[in-house]
């Protein structure tokens, strides 16, 4: 049961990033570009600890949470970009 | 004296004048004329040895291994030649002592000259004929020097330098004739070589080795088709023209083709190249003499046919004309000078060396006119001069020489040779110094004083004396040089006397001074004759030659590295390529011994992501901050498909390395064009396209192959994984290998990140300390902005995070050793965490609360690894040995301590210093003045609050 | 999976390529990111494709582990890399704001050389 | 502590630096004063480990005490003995001349970029892995950057991207080398290596070609061979002209690795790699002397034309190498001797000239000095030419001897002495200009468009950089007159390359059977 | 009790993977930027959060350990979520409306993105009489 | 007290990083007990200079009913998000904007609000206003603005108001 759920939740994430993949390459705005990508680093992190959770490791565990740190600064860094131009002022 | 010191000694003259020229014009005079006659008299005390036949050795060896050495041997020829180098030298050195100016930097002068001097003697004393080619070379370059002397002369300069072009190829072509020479006869000594005549006649090398050796002589010698330089040269100061192009350099090449007579000589090939060349040179010479008003220019082509002539004598091969060109050399040395020097001083006097301009000079410098007209008879070959007899003796051996089958092509050449000849010696006397004194001089024609005129007439007594006791002064001189080139064994025999009876050489001889008087006569006739004809003119073809050659190199060099980096980089590409398909080509491709995994549906997922955003950022890389964006799916695919493929440390340095790389670019595309402009045409565009696919099928193709087959041996990973814990201390092998195994690669990365942030803040300091700070301070934003630059949410939520993204960070440092982390992806962590308040609260709030200097984290971060791991010597162990132990204090529980722990800290620090100051100094870029706050958030009613009731600031 | 990461090494390569074989030094920097992407990539797969393997030594039971010795050169390629990227961002900044120009060619320069005869 | 000094070069000048960093950072005659120390106390430590390597014998240092090939191991034979004493005995001078002539105030970081390029250089000669050259390439090449661009400038900007991006490719490239080698054999260490690619199965020898060529196209980069050469004239150019004097040897690491990988891994007799470049590295080396000799006479400037000197003697002495022969290795180690230092002599003499003139070579008014300025230039030109009395004719020399059974043997004299014609015809046009034609200039319009603003040249004339000059003629002087105690050291070099055994057997420490 | 456990990961599985979708889908579907802006925070909060709650009970229940740092996860994406939120909404704001677009901004004058540096300067003015420290 | 102050700047931090210490290593034992109170010490005391002034915290139990509050919220919110994602047509959709002038003075506090508000879907904090004193709020369907902003000032504002200030 747990693994075809699993496999229904990859599914899921995987399609979603695929969704992301669409808007970040379509987008007619950079801002939407970006809020997908920032998506995308949030489905990653679903889709590592779901893998890691499939391969009863912990493993992944390090990697989910610098994605979500660090996730965060790079967008933040675009959009500063798009507000102000330079990012540290 | 040793040979070596009579070699040297030149060469330590050459240093004294340059240093001693502030001590007067007289003691670098004296110097220079010291040292020299220290040479020759040292020469001379070999006399008596030379002249019983001996040959003087002296040898070191210098470079054995290639066969270069000191070797020298003094035989008749070589003293012959290094008599006359340094006895006319010594002339020559007091002659200039007063013909040079007060303006003339006569210390570089005499300098120049010794060095020539010294080459000079290093060639004619030279037994190996590598060391004879570093002098031969020397030769011309000091002849450079020499010619060039004034510098104010264009025709110097030019001179100059055609004359390094012309004897200095022939020189490079000479190295690759001795070159041959030496492999046919298994040394490069002389006195080996020279006694291997067969089997350097035999060999096949023996055509293309006489080749270039000749084209050496030739070209040094002035033999036609090379002859035109040495006009040129005669923009050189006097003394350099007597000197060198009279005397001794000139004759170089007929040394070296006599020096080779006795294995070179007698065949075929040799009679055909030489003794044509020779011919023709004479003649050519000869003729063009007549016709020239500059006397340098009479005496330099004059130069050119009596070199002619010897070479053609040396060309016949036969032991008598090679006793007579041994003699015209001794003859023409004593005139050629002698005459040189009068030019100069009749130049110095009269302040033109002009024939046209001259005339009558004898009633006003007698005795320069007495001395000028018994060398020009001499070289007119009148008796009882010395020129008389060595005239005579290479008319008799034209008389036997057949060319091609004709008995009469040659005598009559060289009869017309002869007779031009005398042509221009008469003209020399006759419109110089006879006739009617003239009023026009541009200078006070007067006789100089003794020391100008004692050395050209020393030359003219031995002129006479010669040419009236031929036998007995110069006979035994003659005879030992003959017999040294013509290798030993019996001279056949010959006599030196004005009165042979009536041979055809008499016949010849009476004809050609006749014939010289008649062309003397008809000489303005013919001159315009001569000067309505088309004839090339040697300076403008070579100048062209040399001036369309560097104008080629220039379009080549500009051309091919037109600074155009796009074209080096995808010949770069192409051309590895190219070299990699055709190393693969050359090998054979075994089977594959791997399967394929199937992949599941998340790895095509990623894929798929992977290849639609590298694909979009090529088409959309206009769109910089889009190409940015999408830069960062990228890093974000990799990443994950590192965690996916069991390398979890690479994930995380992955996306932490992107991060910052992110925010990086980002603040350099704030300066920069936000767009880039399409310029590269279709065509260009289709180019660069066909080099990228081919370059990704070789790589994909490349790794396809590597991972469908297993390694050929057992990695050296087993020992990492079989060691880690055991030895290493630590259960994340990748990290064990990163501080332990190979901690010195790790080493090197820190510090090539320590330097990458060193040299971008000193790009920066240099940037801002241009004119560009004026750009930067008065930059307006490129884009509109918006207003709230440090928002409020965003600096509290930066101020919660900062010491949670540290905890994060001494987490993974902590636990890098066992389990995915480390020093490098901790500093990222940690620098990103300030980063942060640098993005939320703006560079100057934030620079300020920045205890430590980056710079000196960075340091201590590199010294701190370095000091762990010179730690181990302490030990008795190797640089970075690492030691790890076990502590147990009560309560805790036991806890591991490493050394390697203490190194990841030094790359812990290095990396948070070096990113750090990376962004802090692009950051600086950015700074006006106004910008900087004092408040960390612009919008904080808080604040606003308090200013109101004025309880805080 | 061979193949899509084989695929996905000469892709990042082809486009890195193309990119520095732009005329502006922006895109060439991106080519460069592109490009060290594929090299690590295919740095770290010279170790083969392992999936579930991780090189984190298991004390407690038998198990199968990738090869580490790729994971650790990639490491220390990406940080190298990295320090490689700031620089060449520095630099390109830098020649971009004394001369206002982006592109990768030397600017052309006034010509002071005259020709002697 | 003795054992320890084969990590000394490496060692020293990683802890000078970051001291100078943190330290020293604003106090520029301290700098100095431990720049200048750290250069001789690295040049009597390269001497000793030079004495050790003298007799042959092959000395190893496990690093971190793992053993070979698991850990990184230096080694020390002759060849790289040669190399870091050459190197340090090149910095010396060049560092006396970037005091002397203020070029190290010009900009920041100067002499801790300097220690860590030396650190960079000592640490690709030391190493017996190749993994590890790969990172000591880089810490040269980034303090290399770093020394470039010092004190900035538009061009020099310009050039710097050029010579970052081109060595990020070759970069790039050597890491698909090294991930191809390992993916073959399994291994990184040098010997190891050797081992290995020795018994490699014949029927499965393609990619292990692909990787050993690309690596030799790598160092083929450094070594600025054509047509892989672009990144260099521009750099060299643009670069402060003591730091491209230093760059001489950088050209040298790559022909060093080329000796060192196809002799020691991929040798003459290894039949997986038999073939891979015979057919294409000689001409290439050939043609690198072409346009090298081209170059030198259509430079419009006095830092190309250096440049272009270099890229000449580059290919000289890649011919030699690329013969792959014991006696031509011997003569490419005495020429890469000279050309370092000739080519270090010519780029510190363009820089007096430079600094009082500009960088064309134009007729110009005679400049202060200009009598030993010019018998310097008369110097470097006739040294890098390869004309006598210098050791350049020597080495010349000894590369047509050892040429000459080679197939293309008329090709390569040839070249190599044209090369020389148009070396020498170039350098004679470019020193006529400048020291020659400018007497006659005073009347005329003085063409001092680039001349540098006059306060930039000291009232007095500095020493310094003359002494820096004149130590590295002597140092051609002295390899001229010791040609023949340096050609056996070349000799004996030569031969330890091509018996590897020794090497291979010390460095994994198998005894030698 | 097994059972239960399974049937608890597995909801949370199958709830994550339709949060996590929603999310991305919303995305896709919903037509005005300021209201993409929402979709995410579904993939954020309850995506996510499934998923974490999933490995959780996982590891409980079938891994015989507890394992809770999965919630550093959660406290990272709850810290970081409205602060991306926020600035890609001024970043709308910025492109996209005006002042005068904007509804009013309480009792002041004008939201901050829409600020000027003359109105900084105004404020500054007056809250910060020169004489303050 | 001064000197405590200054090396517990921030008190609550320090309980806040230990916990997080104990999370990541993801056991609990007294050497990671102690271990992460030295960090939890050392770290706030490292980085004071960029939290100057220090929140007040008057009711910590108050924060673990608002986090409770907030999280059914979120999970309420999420479903009725769901739906309108899925299933409700662009074009019923009424987005709006909502001012929400604020009581809260303190930027800690208006963070909490405007990040609360953002984590319950379907309203989403987009800016403050130029002197702070309002909230913009944007709503994913809001037929009736007013009653959303009353709610927010209503369940999250006051409990805030009550933690913070
Ligand atoms: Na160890
Ligand atoms: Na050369």
């Amino acid at each position: 049961m747990i693994e075809s759920a699993a496999t229904f939740a990859f599914a899921c994430f995987a399609l979603a990033m695929l969704m992301n993949l669409w808007k970040v390459v379509t987008a007619p705005d950079v801002a939407d570009r970006i809020l997908a990508l920032d998506t995308m680093f949030i489905n990653a992190i679903a889709l590592m600890v779901l893998y890691g959770m499939a391969l009863g490791t912990e493993i992944f565990f390090e990697a989910a949470m610098i994605i979500a740190m660090l996730g965060f600064v790079s967008t933040v860094a675009y959009a500063r970009f798009i507000l102000r131009g330079n990012i540290i002022e | 004296m040793s040979l070596f010191l009579i070699a040297a000694l030149p060469f330590l003259g050459a240093v004294f004048p340059a240093l001693l020229i502030r001590a007067g014009r007289n003691a670098a005079a004296s110097a220079a004329g010291l040292t020299t006659l220290l040479a020759f008299i040292g020469l001379m005390l070999h006399i008596p040895a030379v002249f019983r036949g001996e040959t003087v050795y002296a040898a070191v060896d210098w470079l054995p291994a290639l066969g270069v050495n000191a070797h020298f041997f003094l035989d008749g020829l070589g003293f012959l030649f290094a008599a006359m180098i340094l006895g006319i030298g010594l002339l020559i050195i007091l002659y200039a002592r007063y013909y040079l100016s007060r303006e003339d930097p006569m210390g570089q002068f005499y300098s120049y000259l010794l060095l020539f001097q010294g080459a000079m003697v290093g060639i004619v004393l030279s037994d190996n004929i590598l060391l004879l080619l570093v002098f031969w070379e020397l030769t011309s370059l000091s002849s450079f020097l020499l010619i060039g002397y004034w510098k104010h002369l264009p025709e110097g300069r030019q001179g100059a330098r055609m004359a390094l072009t012309v004897t200095g190829s022939g020189g490079l072509a000479m190295i690759a004739g001795m070159l041959m020479l030496g492999h046919i006869a298994g040394s490069y000594d002389l006195s080996v070589i020279l006694q291997n005549k067969e089997a350097i006649q035999s060999s096949d090398l023996y055509l293309p080795a006489l080749i270039l050796i000749l084209l050496g002589a030739f070209t040094k010698s002035a033999q036609f088709p090379f002859h035109f330089w040495l006009p040129h040269a005669m923009a050189a100061p006097t003394p350099v023209s007597a000197y060198l192009h009279s005397a001794t350099m000139v004759k170089a090449g007929l040394f070296l083709m006599a020096r080779l007579w006795p294995v070179l000589a007698g065949t075929p090939e040799w009679f055909y190249i030489v003794a044509t060349t020779g011919l023709v040179t004479m003649l050519v010479g000869a003729v063009i003499a007549l016709f020239k008003d500059d006397l340098k220019a009479l005496l330099a082509f004059s130069t050119v046919s009596h070199l002619g002539l010897i070479t053609m004598l040396l060309g016949f091969g036969t032991k008598i004309a090679a006793v007579a060109a041994v003699f015209h050399i001794i003859n023409h040395a004593t005139f050629k000078a002698a005459l040189f020097m009068t030019a100069g001083i009749v130049d110095h006097e009269a302040g033109t060396r002009n024939i046209k301009r001259l005339g009558g000079l004898r009633h006003l410098m007698p005795v320069t006119f007495t001395i000028g007209m018994v060398a020009a008879l001499s070289m007119a070959g009148i008796p009882p001069l010395n020129g008389f007899l060595s005239k005579e003796m290479m008319l008799e051996e034209t008389a036997h020489t057949i060319w091609n089958g004709s008995h009469l092509i040659v005598p009559a050449l060289a009869t017309v040779a002869a007779l031009f000849s005398a042509a221009y010696s008469f003209r020399f006397i006759a419109h110089v110094f006879l006739g009617r004194k003239r009023d026009d001089y541009p200078g006070h024609p007067h006789d100089p004083n003794t020391g100008m005129w004692i050395g050209p007439a020393f030359l003219v007594v031995l002129v006479v004396l010669i040419g009236l006791a031929s036998a007995k002064i110069a006979g035994p001189m003659v005879a030992t040089a003959a017999g040294a080139v013509t290798g030993g064994g019996e001279l056949p025999y010959y006599s030196l006397k004005l009165w042979h009876g009536l041979t055809p050489a008499l016949y010849m001889s009476v004809a050609a001074t006749i014939g010289g008087l008649a062309l003397l006569a008809l000489h303005a006739p013919l001159q315009r004759i001569w000067n309505a004809l088309p004839r090339p003119e040697a300076k403008t073809i070579f100048d062209a030659l040399i001036g369309a050659f560097t104008r080629l190199s220039q379009f080549v060099t500009e051309g091919l590295h037109n600074g155009v980096l796009t074209r080096y980089a995808a010949i770069m590409v192409a051309f590895t390529v190219a070299i990699g398909y055709f190393a693969y080509r050359g090998g054979t491709l075994g089977t594959e011994t791997r399967q394929l995994q199937e992949p599941g549906m998340l790895p095509v997922v990623g894929w798929f992501a992977l290849v639609v955003a590298t694909l979009f950022i090529v088409a959309k890389h206009r769109n910089r901050l889009l190409a940015l964006v999408l830069i960062g799916v990228v890093g974000l695919v990799v990443s994950m498909a590192f965690n996916y493929l069991s390398a979890p440390d690479l994930a995380l340095t992955q996306i932490s390395v992107e991060v910052v790389t992110i925010i990086l670019m980002l603040l350099a595309l704030n300066f920069m064009p936000k767009e880039t402009p399409v310029e590269t045409p279709a065509l260009t565009r289709l180019r660069d396209g066909a080099i990228s696919v081919v370059a990704g099928l070789g790589a994909g193709g490349l790794i396809y192959a590597l991972l469908m087959r297993d390694f050929a041996f057992p990695t050296i990973s087993d020992f990492h994984l079989a060691n880690s814990y055991k030895g290493g201390g630590g259960t994340n092998v990748v990290n064990v290998i990163l501080v332990d195994f190979r901690g010195y690669d790790t080493f090197g990365e820190i510090i090539v990140l320590g330097i990458a942030a060193m040299v971008i803040f000193a790009l920066t300091e240099a940037v801002l300390a241009s004119k560009v700070r004026a750009y930067l301070l008065n930059r307006k934003p490129d884009l509109p902005q918006a207003g709230d630059s440090h928002p409020l949410m965003m600096v509290v939520a930066t101020r919660v995070m900062m010491p949670l993204a540290l905890m994060v960070a001494a987490y993974i440092f902590f636990r890098g050793h066992n389990l995915p982390g480390g020093g490098f992806i901790a500093g990222l962590v940690a620098a990103i965490a300030i980063i942060m308040q640098y993005m939320a609260s703006g560079f100057a709030w934030a620079t300020e609360r920045q205890r430590y200097p980056y710079h000196a984290i960075i340091g201590s971060g590199v010294l701190i690894a370095a000091a762990t791991g010179m730690g181990a010597w302490f030990n008795g162990k190797p640089f970075l040995t690492s030691d790890f132990g076990y502590l147990h204090w009560a309560p805790l529980e036991e806890f591991e301590w490493a050394t390697a722990a203490l190194f990841d800290l030094g790359v812990f620090l290095a990396v948070v210093g070096a990113v750090l100051l990376a962004l802090e100094s692009l950051s600086r870029f950015a700074w006006q003045p106004g910008i900087s706050s004092e408040h960390a958030m612009d919008i904080n009613p808080a604040r606003d609050e308090a200013a109101k009731t004025g309880t805080e600031g | 999976m061979e193949l899509l990461v084989a695929s996905a090494v000469g892709i990042l390569t082809a486009a890195g390529v193309y990119l520095i074989l732009r005329r502006r030094s922006f895109p060439v920097i991106l080519g460069l990111s592109l490009l060290t992407y594929a090299v690590n990539v295919f740095l770290f797969a010279t170790g083969r494709l392992v999936t579930g393997a991780p090189p984190i030594l298991n004390k407690y039971k038998e198990v199968a582990y990738t090869d580490p010795l790729p994971q650790a050169l990639v490491l220390t390629a990406i940080v190298i890399s990295f320090g490689m990227t700031a620089v060449v961002v520095m630099i390109a900044l830098g020649a971009y704001l004394s001369s206002r120009d982006d592109g990768t060619a030397m600017p052309v320069e006034a010509d002071g050389a005259e020709e002697e005869a | 502590m003795m054992e320890h000094l084969l990590i000394a070069p490496v060692v020293l000048p990683a802890l000078v630096a970051p001291f100078i960093i943190m330290v020293l950072r604003h106090h520029l005659d301290l700098q100095r004063i431990f720049s200048l120390a750290s250069a001789v106390l690295l040049a009597g430590i390269t001497l000793a480990l030079a004495a050790q390597a003298a007799d042959g014998t092959v000395k190893v240092y496990e690093l971190g005490d793992w053993p070979a090939p698991f850990g990184i191991v230096l080694v020390l034979d002759r060849l790289s003995a040669m190399m870091i004493v050459l190197t340090s005995l090149l910095a010396l001078p060049v560092l006396l001349y970037a005091i002397g002539s203020g070029w190290d105030t010009r900009g920041s970081n100067f002499h801790a970029l300097f220690q860590f390029q030396l650190m960079g250089i000592m640490g690709a000669f030391l190493t017996g892995d190749a993994f590890n050259l790969f990172v000591f390439f880089e810490v040269l090449l980034i303090a290399s950057y770093g020394l470039m661009i010092h004190s900035g400038g538009t061009r020099r900007f310009h050039a710097g991207v050029q010579y970052v991006v081109f060595n990020l490719l070759g970069s790039t490239l050597f890491l698909f080398a090294l991930g191809t080698l390992y993916a073959v054999t399994g291994t990184l260490n040098m010997a190891d290596l050797a081992v290995k690619v020795a018994q490699i199965p014949a029927e499965d020898t393609a990619l292990l070609r692909v990787g050993a060529v690309m690596l030799l196209l790598v160092f083929a980069i450094k070594a600025s061979l054509l047509p892989l050469h672009f990144w260099l004239p521009s750099a060299y150019a643009n670069a402060p002209m003591p730091v491209a004097a230093l760059f001489a040897i950088m050209t040298k690491v790559g022909a060093y690795s080329i000796l060192r990988i196809y002799t020691l891994v991929f040798g003459p007799e290894v039949e997986a790699t038999a073939g891979l470049t015979e057919a294409w590295l000689l001409p290439a080396a050939l043609l690198t002397l072409g346009a090298g000799a081209i170059g030198v006479l259509g430079s419009k400037k006095l830092g190309r034309l250096a440049a272009f000197g270099a890229i000449a003697s580059m290919g000289t002495l890649l011919i030699a190498v690329s013969l792959f022969t014991q006696t031509a290795a011997a003569a490419a180690l005495y020429y890469l001797v000279h050309s370092t230092l000739a080519a270090a002599l010519l780029f510190l003499v363009a820089d007096l000239v430079m600094e009082r003139q500009g960088q064309w070579i134009l007729p110009q008014l005679p400049m202060p000095q200009t009598g030993l300025i010019s018998a310097l230039f008369f110097a470097a030109a006739i040294a890098l030419a390869g004309m006598p009395p210098l050791s350049g004719f020597l080495g010349k020399l000894l590369v047509l001897d050892a040429t000459r059974g080679a197939d293309l043997a008329p090709w390569i004299w040839g070249v190599i002495l044209l090369g020389s014609l148009v070396t020498i015809i170039g350098m004679a046009r470019a020193g006529s200009l400048l020291f020659w034609k400018g007497h006659g200039l005073e009347s005329e319009e003085p063409a001092t468009s680039e001349a540098p603003p006059v306060d930039t040249l000291p009232a007095k004339p500095a020493q310094l950089p003359f002494v820096a000059c004149f130590g590295l003629l002597g140092g051609l002087v002295a390899l001229t007159v010791f040609a023949g105690p340096a050609t056996r050291y070349a000799e004996a070099t030569a031969a330890q390359l091509y018996a590897p055994a020794a090497y291979i057997d010390t460095v994994l420490g198998r005894t030698a059977e | 009790m097994e059972n239960l456990f399974e049937l608890l990961v597995a909801a949370f599985l199958v709830i994550a993977g339709i949060f996590g979708i929603v999310g991305s889908f919303g995305l896709i579907k919903l037509n005005d930027p300021m209201s993409r802006l929402h979709a995410p925070t579904k993939a954020t909060t309850l995506g996510v959060g499934g998923v974490l709650l999933a490995s959780m009970l996982h590891a409980a229940a079938f891994e015989e350990h507890f394992s809770y740092h999965e919630l550093m996860i959660t406290l990272f994406l709850f810290l970081t979520a409205p602060i991306t939120a926020n600035f890609i909404a001024k970043v709308h704001i910025h492109r996209q409306e005006t002042r005068e677009t904007m509804p009013e901004a309480g009792g002041d004058d004008h939201w901050a993105t829409h600020d000027t540096p003359e109105d900084e300067e105004r404020r500054h003015a007056a809250h910060n009489p020169p004489a303050e420290e | 007290m001064k000197l405590i102050w200054r090396l517990f700047p921030h008190p609550f931090l320090t309980l806040l990083l230990t916990l997080t210490w104990l999370l990541m290593v993801n056991r609990w034992s007294l050497n990671s007990l102690v271990f992460g109170f030295m960090l939890g010490v050392i770290i706030p005391f490292v980085t004071q200079p960029y939290w100057p002034n220090r929140p007040n915290l008057r009711r910590p139990l108050k924060i673990a009913e608002y986090i409770l509050v907030v999280l059914m919220d979120i999970i309420q919110a999420n479903i009725i998000v769901a739906r309108i994602v899925l299933f409700k047509p662009n074009a019923d959709r009424r987005p709006n904007w909502i001012t929400i002038p604020l009581e809260l003075k303190t930027p800690e506090a208006i963070t909490a609000l405007a990040g609360t508000i953002t984590m319950t879907p379907g309203t989403l904090s987009a800016d403050v206003s130029d002197e702070g004193h309002a909230l913009l709020v944007h709503c994913l369907d809001a037929p009736n603005p007013d009653a959303v902003r009353d709610e927010i000032k209503q369940r999250y504002e006051r409990r805030l108001m009550e933690i913070f200030e």
